[in-house]
């Protein structure tokens, strides 16, 4: 969104406000309720009035979404969501436009639509809720199951190396790459309004649980008894720690990242986070790290400027305009060269 | 050295098949003729397309009817002087209303052996070749596949061979010119040649030594040296025994007004643009390129001030995706390509069908299937329009009639999409898109207005409410108060447009958007017959084939025969009182770029006796080819 | 609690619509029918699916002829209790031959309130309703949308309403299970409702209980539970004095043999394993989960052994593009999908026809357009299948017309592809695709014998070289010496398969691709007539309107009137007698799910003043809706 | 290919006769016939017969490789070649299968099967052609050409993010990754000969120029005046070092490389190359080296092992066939339950 295009008065919405009348059908104990929940209570805050806002989704329990919403909303087709709010962004830039997609509908067969979204750098924002499996086609396995996962599609295991999608979205240049989980209630508020305060697509990865088909796929991380060992809370130009009492720590031995006791090391020796770094390799390194070797980071790894392609599409118009003035339609028709039959 | 020595006429009687040029007799004379047909073909290198046009738009000024058609090589990019690197450009002109770019030339001027080769087959016998013999060398010779040379072996017999040593005479005019690199002062031989053919068919200079000076404005040697290769070959022409005879054709009656020369593809882009313009929105192009299609987006791409966007997008889902976002944003979205790119649209298509939203999808057809003959011209994509997506999917669509027309049926296909709230397929095909025509520019006061009214008012709105006329849904603009909703590809509810999987809700929807589509008809023109209004044969056409269509029917009306033609340009739905045409006349005969497509649909719905004329061979109809179908269907019993 | 008390029969005067309950009048009486429809209907939680299951292969084993039709929840999985979480499973049996799961169901089984909402429009006045009452609370009342307790309100007053503590009755009866948690004890609830089920129609309870044994062997408590509930219901079923009479339906005079039960996309499966046992050829199975398509690539990841590879592919054109890569490779690549996917696939198809390679293509069609029903049935993806390609772009089409027949059919349409080297569609639809019948299983050594000849001899090897009688092109395996060779999507030359833009060869081949299809009519079986062979009535069908279409004709038949049937299972080309056949009827009447698609071929290509009936709610034709449109047609002029 | 299906005796080949009879239609002057005539040379050392080696390949002039290869060859449909190889391969892993592709019709249309192919590891060779630029279709800006590009399609210039594509293929994980150049012949044969010796997805980004619609879009880079500072020669082991007299080298500073004078840093602080590390951070950093800040890095950037998708499935059937014995087709004619009737 153009902070210009912000209405003077600030807007004072609840979350109840963006509650649409339709009812919630996704399975009872869906990791879906809880970020439906928390986008609410997200966008309460974001100062826009509801109808500026625009949900765009694919197919898939993720992707019903935005019938949840009470704003514009469009469930679309497979993994082209996007391409679609692209078009939504160029032709309407007014609009905060949010693409809700799935494992399945962004990486898989959307997966080129995504790429090419983000590196464009368009003014959007995408939260891709991975739950590491088909929820809606009732469980096979997704780009992002493990290697080895037994599904229906797989009854032997899976032989798919499974893809890394902040790390695809690193490659395909993102100015913006955060990562939330659904329990994670107050972060995924947070992690929300960051990226509609980001100009430039947003990615957002949001570990869902599918409790359904997939049960439990981030339990070793979010497990109450476990997470703290296991999760890394980035913050900007906090050093990396974690634990339950921010025991360890994240150093970096050449270029590979270790993890270590902070007492043993010194808070001085670990890495600081710097989601600014005008270099990606910082984020990068970040998305590599995995349970079990490493604590899953979570937070924002990656948030710098880069004009956006809306914004640029439009300036041309504006530039031209200002040029060569409003088009005149007489002279189109007329071409380069005319001739009169008398 | 002139090989094919002059000969009689080749016994038609048929005033335009005939060759003028065989009635040149005497020394350096003038003579007057109603017709000709030129073409141009040299290496992809020559600047035979610029010397085409510039032929062209002279022979516009001069006032002479006109119609061109450019062939360009396949879409790899051969090594000079091979056989695919050959390109074309054909005028026909006239001093009456002609149709098509003539069924085959009366001259062909080659610069070069390959372009003999590719080109041969077209020339009739007696039709007049001038060739650049100075390329006639051993080298160029082989990679056209000559062994002997064709200019001297004899092998030209059946031809009026002009022989010519251009590359000598044109290094010769421009041999004083500073600065100029041989490179450069051999690229002036295309107009040399143009030069000659100026003379030969009594045209000015003028207008092509200005576009030179414009063109080269800041390369003043490349703009003194094509001058001089110009004026040289006027003047060669003018000296030479070679040509005895210089031709006239007079002005055609044509009807007055302020005319360009344009080609399908310009007239889409210049309809898209005065779209833009008479409904005051975003025109959002989203396309990926794809021959011949991709002209469309270049053009497009520069008049950002008229409000015409263009998005390249990654592939052509994204590229019509990115069209219904624009249309959901309230915006125009419109979409190009050909016919592979059209099969990957069509899901998304659907999508537009499902939640009735605007959007125009322009298919340039090419030969197919698969990737087929990508740079040539085919029709064979109506049945994909009409039924080329899963389940019950109805579009409206259209057809241009000739390069001029698209631009009429792309303001059409506006109307249509934004009165009724759905996607139109505009069809067009690769000789449309390249082939010109002169084209009475249109008053801006005279073109349709669009009055597009969107929903505001928050009391009384349901999505799917419909207008009771049209049976269109409202389209609310993202950003109006009050109105949020959603609307996605699942079935909807009637009026209120929530997802629905009740069984005769789904009915009811199904036959309310077929419905919608059928009463299309109730705002379209009904057909007007060419010919009388009943009588033993009807020929229907669609699309490109209007041209040779229409002048075939012509040619044989005027031997007496009762023969009629209509022309669709609505193909989905058809003209109201197409079913009561058709069947006023005893035989029906539909000529098509395919396999009989237009056919089945007629068939299928009128149940008439319709026969078909099925050309697919990547290049238009002759005139010939149709009416010799007539004749023998008149013959039939 | 009996709130619809029994009444008389409706004065409905055909056996298979009339409620053979409403003859009950005595106390526990046996009395003999000779068909039922029994739907069941619960939550999707409840089990039901299972339920319907078993009693289908006990109602196999005691000889009846069914038919099966489950019903699933919309893709979304809703909460417990709610409409959209309603899961049914019906099922017909009788002691005849029977086609379809029946028009609407005579008892309807109801496991909570959301079920009785959704499934009551479909009972017919005097239907039984068996509900477990327990289930009937406030807030499970609210969920479905009720106000008051229907089962207590008087509101079914016009049907048979059995309330059932059922929930209480199996809580009961597994109570002294150890180990059992209370979530499991309520699970067996459909076990319960099924013991009741078999005694009412005098079923066994063996195989149930054998297949618990075996399925729960590793949960013993689990088990034991299930058996408990089981016979608890039955043993409950006896001793009340609400189930007054038994029924009985004895076996049907079934062709003998070995018999299983089997749904469409299982015999797809087997079909295709079968195919690669047949063949000798690995089956390459490249697939993207769709509903209703996923439960073929489901299956076939299960038989790597009879060499079937699947691919899990990321997209439906990566399916398709993988599957003609192992046909290139030698293999039979096969995809299958359901409507948006096939849409998606179009592209790559063309790339098989251009290249001529086998390649099946399954399309297990839903209701659309878009995302449209996705979990609902619909037939119309014909025209789609028939030219939903850019260009001209033949290929076969077969439908399967039974759930057993799709093994037939895809065996067909393997032997069409590798003898005639051409992409197949194979069109079944959703409600094949899950229903089921009992299907006499073939013996291996009467199934087809596939010989398939590679190319090797480098001698007179060319890529499109044409077998005299086929016109298939040569198969060569990669890997082959001395056969090195390109193929790819641009337009062949006749023989040699270089590129070629040369006119007369691109309709050449084009006629020729198209030949080839036609072509293949010559090994199709000719049509076969249910009647009459003419008269004054003809239906046709194709795909799973078979049952109904047959069964209604039948009823007709029976009344005496002229009227007789035939099936389209291949579309494209269809069989050669059918031109004839259809001049011998004086109507012609076409139902399909589809607004008129098979219509429109018919018409178009035969000229025939055919009628069609189209239904598109999700669901099949009832034969009643058929044969009252016969008995309609019969009365016009 | 696997090693165990090369023939015992070896095979003597040479360029010629992999050459087949078709014209060769490039424009004079293009980039491409230098990679003919390398994959020509490099092929006919790899030891296997001509009928081994199919050529898949998809739209654009890149992908008219095939018909100049004497071997069995598909010119497929526009971004689908990696998907048509897929199939190939499982179906017949005999072959030594390669994908030609341009950066339009690997990274545009078809970034997405790409993507999968690589992740999955297939046992294949995929070759990017990239002159950034839509060569045939006539000059359209490609998702690798430069910002500001102007072209037909942009003629005010492009508004978008180019893309990196060694970068993507490491972000999907992939196993093997090089880059070389049209007219570094000797380079490029030995890797292409590296890429066919891998097992597993061997991507290999070429500088190709386009002489007609985008002359010298390597010419910062490659002009022989100023290649050797411009391009840094990967080799395994050894210091990364460049320039005429190799007097410039790469030192690693925190997460960032910087370019150093050998003679002042010693050649001990160089970073050291590494293609087989298994953490994949090294050959990332790599990828991001850009002229003009940094020479452009050739050969090959990582080359470690993994299981084949291939390789896994084939594996996958001979265990069930070892477990089960050949499939009985009665058994699944019969199904779950059977009954008769007489
Ligand atoms: C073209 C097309 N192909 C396939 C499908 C079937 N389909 C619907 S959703 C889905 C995958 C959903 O997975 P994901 O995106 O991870 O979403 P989730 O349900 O897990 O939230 C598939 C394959 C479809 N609707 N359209
Ligand atoms: C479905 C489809 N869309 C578009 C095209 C047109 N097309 C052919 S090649 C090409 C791009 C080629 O660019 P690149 O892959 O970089 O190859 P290059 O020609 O530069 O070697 C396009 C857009 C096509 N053939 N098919
Ligand atoms: S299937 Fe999984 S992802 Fe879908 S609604 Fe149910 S729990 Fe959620
Ligand atoms: S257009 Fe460019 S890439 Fe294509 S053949 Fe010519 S020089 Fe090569
Ligand atoms: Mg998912
Ligand atoms: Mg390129």
């Amino acid at each position: 969104m153009n902070p210009e295009t912000l209405p003077n008065e600030p807007i004072k919405l609840t979350p109840k406000d963006f509650v649409s009348g339709q009812d919630v059908r996704w399975c009872p104990g869906c990791g879906d309720y809880s970020i439906l929940s928390q986008m609410q209570k997200a966008l309460a805050d974001v100062g826009l009035p509801r109808e500026k806002f625009v949900f765009v989704s694919g197919i898939g329990c993720a992707a019903r979404f935005p019938y949840y919403m009470n704003t514009y909303g469009f469930h679309t087709i497979h993994g082209r969501a996007p391409a679609i709010a692209t078009g939504l962004k160029c032709a309407n830039p007014d609009l905060s436009v949010w693409v809700i997609t799935g494992d399945g509908d962004g990486l898989s067969i959307g997966g080129n639509h995504l790429i090419h979204c983000i590196r464009r750098n368009l003014d959007l924002n995408i939260l891709l809720f991975n739950n590491k499996i088909y929820g809606l086609t009732k469980g096979q396995y997704s780009p992002t199951s493990e290697f080895g996962k037994k599904t229906k599609s797989s009854p032997d295991g899976s032989i798919e190396h499974p893809i890394n999608p902040l790390c695809i979205a690193i490659a395909a240049e993102a100015t913006f790459v955060a990562r939330s989980i659904d329990v994670y209630t107050q972060h995924l508020v947070e992690t929300i309004k960051r990226a509609a305060a980001h100009k430039g697509t947003s990615f957002v990865e949001i570990y869902q649980n599918c409790i359904v088909f997939n049960d439990k796929a981030f339990g070793d991380v979010t497990d109450r008894a476990v997470r703290d060992d296991r999760i890394l809370v980035l913050e900007h130009g906090k050093p990396m720690r974690f634990g339950k009492n921010k025991e360890f720590g994240i150093r970096l031995k050449g270029l590979q990242p270790e993890v270590v006791k902070v007492d043993e090391v010194g808070e001085k020796a670990l890495l600081v986070h710097n989601e600014q770094d005008p270099e990606p390799n910082l984020a990068y390194l970040l998305t590599q790290m995995q349970n079990p070797d490493f604590p899953v980071p979570i937070g924002v790894f990656r948030f710098v400027e880069r004009p956006t392609y809306d914004g640029m599409l439009n300036q041309k118009v504006t530039e031209l305009i200002q040029q060569q003035g409003e088009g005149n339609l007489e002279e189109v028709l007329r071409g380069p060269a005319t001739w009169t039959v008398k | 050295m002139v090989r094919g020595a002059p000969r009689g006429t080749q016994g038609s009687t048929n005033e335009e098949d005939s060759d003028p040029h065989a009635r040149a007799v005497s020394k350096k004379t003038r003579q007057g003729i109603d017709r000709i047909v030129v073409r141009f073909a040299g290496d992809s290198g020559d600047g035979m397309q610029l010397a085409g046009m510039q032929f062209t738009d002279t022979t516009a000024l001069v006032g002479n009817d006109l119609s061109t058609f450019p062939s360009f090589p396949a879409e790899i990019r051969a090594p000079a002087g091979t056989l695919p690197g050959v390109s074309g450009f054909q005028i026909h002109f006239s001093d009456e209303d002609i149709k098509t770019p003539g069924d085959e030339p009366n001259v062909l001027v080659v610069m070069n052996p390959a372009a003999l080769r590719v080109n041969l087959s077209d020339l009739p016998e007696g039709g007049v070749i001038i060739a650049n013999r100075d390329t006639f060398t051993e080298n160029n010779l082989d990679k056209a596949g000559y062994k002997e040379n064709p200019l001297t072996d004899g092998s030209l017999s059946k031809y009026r061979v002009i022989s010519l040593p251009i590359s000598t005479l044109n290094a010769e005019a421009v041999k004083d010119i500073p600065e100029l690199t041989r490179a450069q002062a051999d690229r002036c031989k295309n107009f040399f040649a143009l030069g000659i053919m100026f003379w030969l068919y009594d045209r000015p200079l003028d207008y092509t030594l200005q576009w030179i000076r414009e063109k080269f404005s800041k390369m003043p040697s490349v703009a003194q040296a094509n001058e001089k290769a110009l004026k040289g070959g006027y003047t060669f022409a003018i000296a030479t025994e070679q040509l005895p005879v210089q031709y006239h054709v007079n002005p055609a009656p044509i009807e007055p007004g302020l005319y360009r020369n344009i080609t399908g593809n310009e007239a889409v882009a210049v309809g898209l643009i005065a779209a833009a313009k008479l409904t005051g929105k975003t025109v959002f192009y989203g396309s990926y390129p794809i021959t011949p299609a991709s002209d469309i987006l270049h053009e497009l791409s520069r008049y950002k001030n008229f409000h015409v966007k263009t998005f390249q997008a990654e592939d052509e889902i994204a590229a019509v995706s990115a069209a219904i976002g624009a249309s959901f944003a309230g915006q125009l979205g419109v979409t190009g390509t050909s016919g592979p790119g059209f099969a990957l649209k069509a899901e998304a298509i659907n999508l537009a069908v499902m939640t009735e939203l605007p959007l125009i999808v322009m298919d340039i057809q090419r030969g197919g299937p698969s990737t087929g003959l990508p740079t040539k011209t085919e029709q064979a994509d109506l049945l994909q329009a009409f039924a080329g997506r899963n389940s019950e999917s109805p579009v409206a669509i259209v057809a241009a009639a000739t390069p001029g027309d698209c631009f009429y049926m792309i303001l059409e296909a506006v109307r249509i999409a934004i009165t009724y709230m759905t996607p139109v397929v505009f069809l067009s095909d690769g000789y449309l898109a390249s082939g010109s025509e002169p084209w009475k520019i249109p008053k801006v006061s005279e073109l349709p207005k669009f009055h597009i009214v969107h929903w505001t008012a928050s009391e009384g709105f349901y999505p799917y409410l419909r207008d009771p006329k049209t049976l269109a849904r409202p389209w609310v603009i993202p950003g109006t108060p009050g109105l949020e909703h959603r609307i996605g590809g699942l079935e909807k509810s009637d009026v209120t447009g929530n997802v629905s999987y009740d069984p005769l809700n789904h009915q009811k929807m199904t036959e309310l958007r077929a419905k919608k589509i059928a009463g299309i008809a109730e705002t379209i023109p009904d057909l007007e017959i060419f010919g009388k209004e009943e009588g033993e044969l009807l020929v229907v056409g669609w699309g490109s084939t209007y041209g040779a269509i229409y002048a075939a029917v012509d040619r044989v009306q005027k031997k007496g025969r009762s023969v009629s033609a209509i022309h669709l340009r609505y193909l989905n739905p058809f003209p109201r009182n197409l079913g009561e045409v058709l069947r006023r006349f005893k035989k029906i005969l539909v000529p098509e770029g395919n396999l009989g497509q237009l056919l089945l649909l007629l068939r299928g719905k009128y149940l008439v006796e319709a026969t078909g004329l099925h050309k697919v061979q990547g290049r238009p109809f002759q005139i010939r080819e149709i009416e010799q179908k007539i004749e023998e269907m008149l013959r039939w019993r």
